[in-house]
């Protein structure tokens, strides 16, 4: 199909689709309205099980089944990148371009920002139930940190402070320890994924239950994840080159 | 434990074992992965199967966290099973459990990641099938996708495997999203994420443009899953180079699973406020243009696979329109013969595997006469080929046999044309490659220019194989009793019957979830099973399948339709059609939402 | 005075997302992106979802832009 | 607190405006100095909203905006600059 | 104001799939179907918003009630950024080895799978 036709398809099945959104918005209840039906449930749940962040609580709690097939999603992902990413038949790995290195003050002010970045990803890892945040956000600026080590100085320094397999573990033991705290919930005979450890009180670090547990599972995962899943970039970016690139 | 600890503990399982195979994989021993892989798949088919038959008197209602409704309300996400749910788990796990014995030993160089992304993707499936949240579904259906996008671009040495990765991978987000906004603009309306909240909510309204554009919006992911022309383009090219095995999962039931979550939003959220009238137009219309399009390419495909994919898109137009019909019969019918299609299918692709594995390649006109008389595998293609089309007293006979049954009683005798010629083609089809492969009749097929060949691909074994292992054979074999035993055991006809009743009980469902109630017992569906006008229908399919095999394989030289210098316009068009060009489909996916929701808002909307 | 701020914001992030989807070379789209993903973290921030602005955050200001250019990187190095 | 959110509106529109404009036009550094305009008066921007809603824990968002835009910084100065 | 949000949040679904439907380079069609998706997080946002109400963050907000931003909406947001997120990097991975297999990550030039 030629570009033109494509173009014009597209433009008219818009040309259907756009005034029927714009009749359907129509009749959506106004922006700002103040009903919201679930929310009020939601709030009284999280209020009853003394998780100050809302959101946390529905993530973690109220509905922690969309979670953990989310960590499911991030695992069958990195799996699926690793898998992708392999090298295969053909390819050679190379040694690093010299010209890969940082500036020494680019390297000098990372080494200052690596250790703050990793203590606020912990931070917003541990008051997620009661801050905004939580595992997934944490675990991200967590595997963010490190790879300023790549980002400021070396690929190799990345590499040798970067045992890939502890890293592809800890994410497997983390997703699987979120599914386990959920069968607990089973054996104790309160339901899958039930809040059954003590509430204890609103706002305190040790409050919500299960929450801040299910957020360092998830933040660990996340943080595995994502480091797993750059390395396959950075290896495929700067180690591995196919032997036919020389022959075009 | 009780009944409702299982929902949760067949989704968890798979998850649990990935994790333990992808911490043990590197250095657990090849059989114990292999042995804890299969296992676990068939302890979710176990589970899931008791709880399709013990559900049969009721659904098993699972809020996860404890959190029960309080006067028809909760915060949590409910697992819903009821007999055609778990029955489609069950059969996820089935399958996944022979794809796994058929990979014995298979694909080495992925070690145990190959096993973790196919648990992952069982979990999905089966977490797909028992919810009853909408939000739920969406998480589920991008769960079965990222392990399905993955898998599908297994074999990275092949070039069309990750150019058919990758198409797979952006249409199908692409149409999730598109999902996600319909589920956006319904829960602004109602509030609520809860398949039976919003039935609730929903009953007794006026279907405005709101309603209207949230079905359409939500169905759309679930339509491009199940492959519903004009979005079905995806299919051929995933489906033409996943491995063998995971194409029997694919084929045998995440497809379905689309057409089932188009029926399970409308019949549990939508049928109180979008009249079955409206909603019967707006999927007859694509479904019998998937049928013509899926039985079309099937015809004058050469890659064996992808004849197999395009015969799966016209099953799968037929299976939307026997579900269009909306009556028990009709939905009894459809998931007979999702049952006996999936085994039937599973086997014809196993098959297909074993020839790319010993000749390196699944091309009709490499492969012609290669294939002994003596190879079993070219006698089980053959069945297959016979079932597919519809052959009594097997699987997917009588699941059309109960369909096109249902459809005449509804008033819709002439969709029994569709049931016929779109099983008869595409059998006539699988006959004919099997007839030139395995026996050598008649002569090479000559190919018009442009399309995809599938000669010189690689083998998914480490080497061409020989011998063919006993492990794969034994997958064969079960497959396909699995696909006849659907034609010959009447329980099965009469849980069906009474599994469609309870699917399309929209009370029945939101007084069990939410208010505990007690179920209403289902009594059997009378009249279900073989009738001599479906006997008669299966034979006349099977016949005009053989005429249609035969006419492909003896036709002359020069005067046929797909000659070897030109084929016909129409066909031709069809080709081009199918570019394998991510941006056409694009547009076709957008063509297709537009289409969808005119046929439905305009009857609604233009009467005010 | 917050529902002007929603609809400044709102109007930053229709024009960049436009802008990143009609950026034809990968490369500069990435930046692009980077600066749509700012333009969302401030729309959820005075949406008051704090929680998915820093979400939007995290992935958007480093991962997925490196991820990008890895990959623009991986393919440039190879033309064909 | 008014005064902080219309301190934060001006920003966005004398500010965070250009930056994007400066961002989506031309070649890949001239974005990229768009790019860093553009983060540094986000974590401003999501300052002054933080305080004009009154909300202390809100400031964990341009407290990590802040340092991850600096590992964003170097993503783009990085790769950018490898390819000449 | 009431329609913009979401005419906001369509926009975004349709610009974005406008650049798959007219790119040349796979790189550029997977980052614009993150745009697309950005249009569901604006929607979602934009249907649980309520004037005026604090974000659902009691420790060092507002004191516990009700009368706060819809929550839910929020955790569906986070959700569904993490989704799109693993997506992207699956997408990419692929576009990389289709360049790696085919020599090129341009649409119109991939042509093996026709028909």
């Amino acid at each position: 199909m030629s570009r033109t036709v494509r173009l014009v398809m597209f433009g008219v099945a818009a040309a259907v689709l756009a005034p029927l959104f714009g009749l359907a918005i129509a009749g959506a209840p106004p922006f700002g309205t103040a009903s919201h039906p679930y929310r009020d449930l939601a709030v009284a749940a999280a209020l009853r099980n003394a998780t100050a962040n809302v959101v946390s609580s529905i993530n973690f709690d109220q509905r922690g089944l969309d979670t953990l097939v989310e960590e499911t999603i991030l695992l069958a992902s990195v799996v699926g990148a690793t898998i992708v990413l392999r090298a295969s038949t053909g390819d050679v790995r190379r040694e690093l371009a010299g010209d890969d290195r940082a500036l020494a003050a680019v390297t000098l002010v990372s080494v200052a920002v690596l250790p703050g970045t990793l203590l606020i990803g912990l931070d917003v890892v541990v008051h997620g139930h009661l801050t905004p945040g939580g595992g997934f956000q944490g675990g991200v600026v967590l595997a963010t940190g490190l790879h300023l080590l790549y980002l400021a100085s070396r690929y190799e320094t990345l590499e040798r402070l970067r045992p890939l397999h502890w890293y592809r573990w800890s994410e497997g033991l983390s997703t699987a320890a979120f599914g386990g705290i959920g069968v607990g919930g089973l054996a104790t005979g309160a339901g899958f994924l039930a809040n059954v450890l003590p509430h204890g009180s609103f706002a305190d670090l040790l409050s919500g239950g299960t929450v801040p547990l299910l957020n360092i599972a998830v933040g660990v995962a996340v943080a595995g994840g994502v480091v797993v899943l750059l390395a396959q970039f950075l290896d495929q970016a700067l180690r591995i080159a196919s032997e036919r690139d020389g022959k075009g | 434990m009780s009944r409702s600890a299982l929902a949760p503990l067949a989704v968890v399982a798979p998850i649990l074992a990935a994790c333990v195979v992808l911490v043990a994989g590197r250095r657990a021993p090849r059989l114990v992965i292999d042995v804890l892989a299969t296992a676990t798949a068939a302890g979710v088919a176990a589970t899931t199967g008791f709880l399709a038959a013990s559900t049969l008197g009721g659904r098993a209602v699972t809020w996860s966290g404890g959190w029960s409704p309080v006067g028809g309300r909760s915060v949590g996400v409910v697992l819903v099973a009821d007999p055609l749910g778990a029955g489609l788990a069950c059969l996820a796990g089935l399958l996944t459990a022979v794809a796994m014995l058929y990979s014995w030993r298979y694909l080495a160089s992925l070690q145990a990641h190959y096993h973790t992304l196919v648990l992952l993707f069982l979990a999905g499936l089966v977490g797909f099938a028992l919810t009853g949240d909408l939000f739920n579904m969406f998480v589920f259906f991008e769960l079965m996708g990222a392990a399905a996008y993955a898998l599908t671009a297994l074999r990275i040495e092949e070039p069309d495997s990750v150019q058919g990765g990758l198409t797979f991978a952006v249409i199908n987000s692409l149409g999730a999203y598109l999902s996600l906004m319909g589920v956006g603009l319904i829960y602004a309306r109602t509030g609520e994420l809860g398949l039976a909240r919003i039935g609730r909510a929903l009953g007794g309204q006026r279907a405005d443009a709101l309603v209207i554009v949230a079905f359409v919006l939500v169905v759309t992911g679930f339509l491009v899953k199940a492959a519903v022309a004009p979005m079905h383009f995806w299919l051929a090219d995933a489906h033409a180079v996943a491995p063998a095995p995971i194409c029997v999962l694919m084929s045998g039931v995440m497809v379905e699973l689309g057409v089932y979550a188009v029926a399970r939003v409308y019949t549990t959220a939508f049928a109180g406020v979008l009249p079955g009238g409206v909603l019967r137009t707006a999927l007859l219309v694509p479904g019998l243009l998937t049928v013509t399009v899926g039985s079309g390419m099937c015809l004058i495909q050469r890659h064996i696979k992808r004849l197999l994919a395009y015969s799966t898109i016209a099953h799968t137009g037929l299976f939307v329109v026997a579900f269009a019909v909306l009556t028990p019969g009709s939905v009894a019918g459809a998931a007979l013969y999702v049952l006996g299609h999936a085994g039937i299918k599973g086997a014809l692709f196993l098959v297909t595997g074993l020839l790319l594995d010993r000749f390196g390649s699944v091309d009709e006109r490499d492969l012609f006469g290669r294939g002994s008389r003596r190879d079993p595998g070219g006698w089980f293609f053959l069945a297959g080929g016979v079932a597919l089309a519809g052959a009594p007293p097997l699987g997917p006979g009588i699941g059309k046999a109960v369909a096109e049954d249902a459809a005449g009683r509804a008033g819709y005798p002439w969709l029994v044309a569709a049931f016929v010629v779109g099983s008869a083609v595409t059998g006539g089809a699988v006959l004919r490659a099997g007839l030139r492969v395995f026996l050598g009749l008649g002569h090479p097929p000559q190919p018009p220019a442009s399309e995809t060949q599938g000669s010189g691909e690689q083998p998914e074994t480490p080497s061409l194989v020989r011998a063919v292992p006993r492990t794969m054979l034994a997958a064969i074999v079960l497959l396909l009793l699995a696909g006849a035993l659907p034609g010959v055991v009447p329980p099965l006809w009469v849980a069906a019957g009474r599994a469609a009743r309870m699917f399309l009980d929209r009370t029945g469902y939101a007084g069990q979830t939410l208010d505990a109630a007690p179920p209403t017992p289902v009594a059997p569906l009378p009249g279900l099973g073989w009738t001599t006008t479906g006997v008669v229908l299966g034979l006349v399919s099977v016949t005009l399948a053989v005429a249609v095999a035969l006419l492909g394989v003896y036709r002359p030289r020069r005067a046929g339709w797909r000659g070897p210098v030109r084929s016909p316009a129409p066909v031709e068009l069809l080709h081009r059609l199918h570019s394998g060009h991510v941006g056409d489909y694009v547009a076709w996916l957008f063509l297709g939402v537009a289409v969808v929701g005119a046929l439905i808002a305009v009857p609604l909307l233009a009467g005010r | 005075m917050n529902t002007i701020l929603i609809g400044a914001a709102l109007t930053l992030v229709a024009l960049g997302g436009a802008a990143v989807a009609g950026t034809a070379e990968p490369g500069r789209q990435a930046v692009t992106l980077s600066l749509f993903g700012l333009a969302l973290a401030v729309l959820f921030f005075v949406l008051q979802a704090p929680d998915v602005a820093l979400s939007q955050i995290a992935v958007g200001t480093a991962v997925v832009p490196l991820m990008v250019m890895l990959a623009v990187r991986k393919i440039d190095r190879n033309p064909p | 607190m008014t005064s902080w959110l219309l301190a934060a509106l001006v920003l966005m529109l004398g500010g965070l405006a250009p930056a994007l404009l400066l961002g989506s036009r031309r070649g890949a550094l001239d974005r990229l100095v768009g790019l860093e305009l553009g983060s540094a008066l986000t974590v401003l921007v999501l300052l002054e909203l933080s305080h004009g809603y009154g909300a202390s824990s809100y400031l964990i968002v341009p407290l990590v905006l802040a340092v991850l835009s600096f590992a964003g910084t170097l993503v783009f100065v990085r790769l950018i600059g490898l390819r000449g | 104001m009431h329609w913009y949000a979401y005419t906001v949040a369509g926009w975004l679904m349709l610009v974005g799939s406008f650049g798959i439907v007219r790119s040349r380079d796979l790189v550029h069609a997977v980052v614009s179907l993150s745009v697309a998706q950005s249009g569901t997080y604006v929607l979602l946002l934009a249907v649980g918003y309520q004037s005026g109400a604090p974000a659902p963050v009691f420790a060092g907000g507002p004191a516990p009630s009700t009368r706060v931003v819809d929550p839910v909406v929020q955790a569906m947001a986070l959700t569904d950024i993490v989704v799109s997120a693993t997506v992207t990097a699956l997408l990419l991975a692929l576009s990389i080895q289709v360049h790696a297999r085919h020599r090129t990550v341009d649409p119109d030039a991939l042509t093996r799978l026709r028909g």
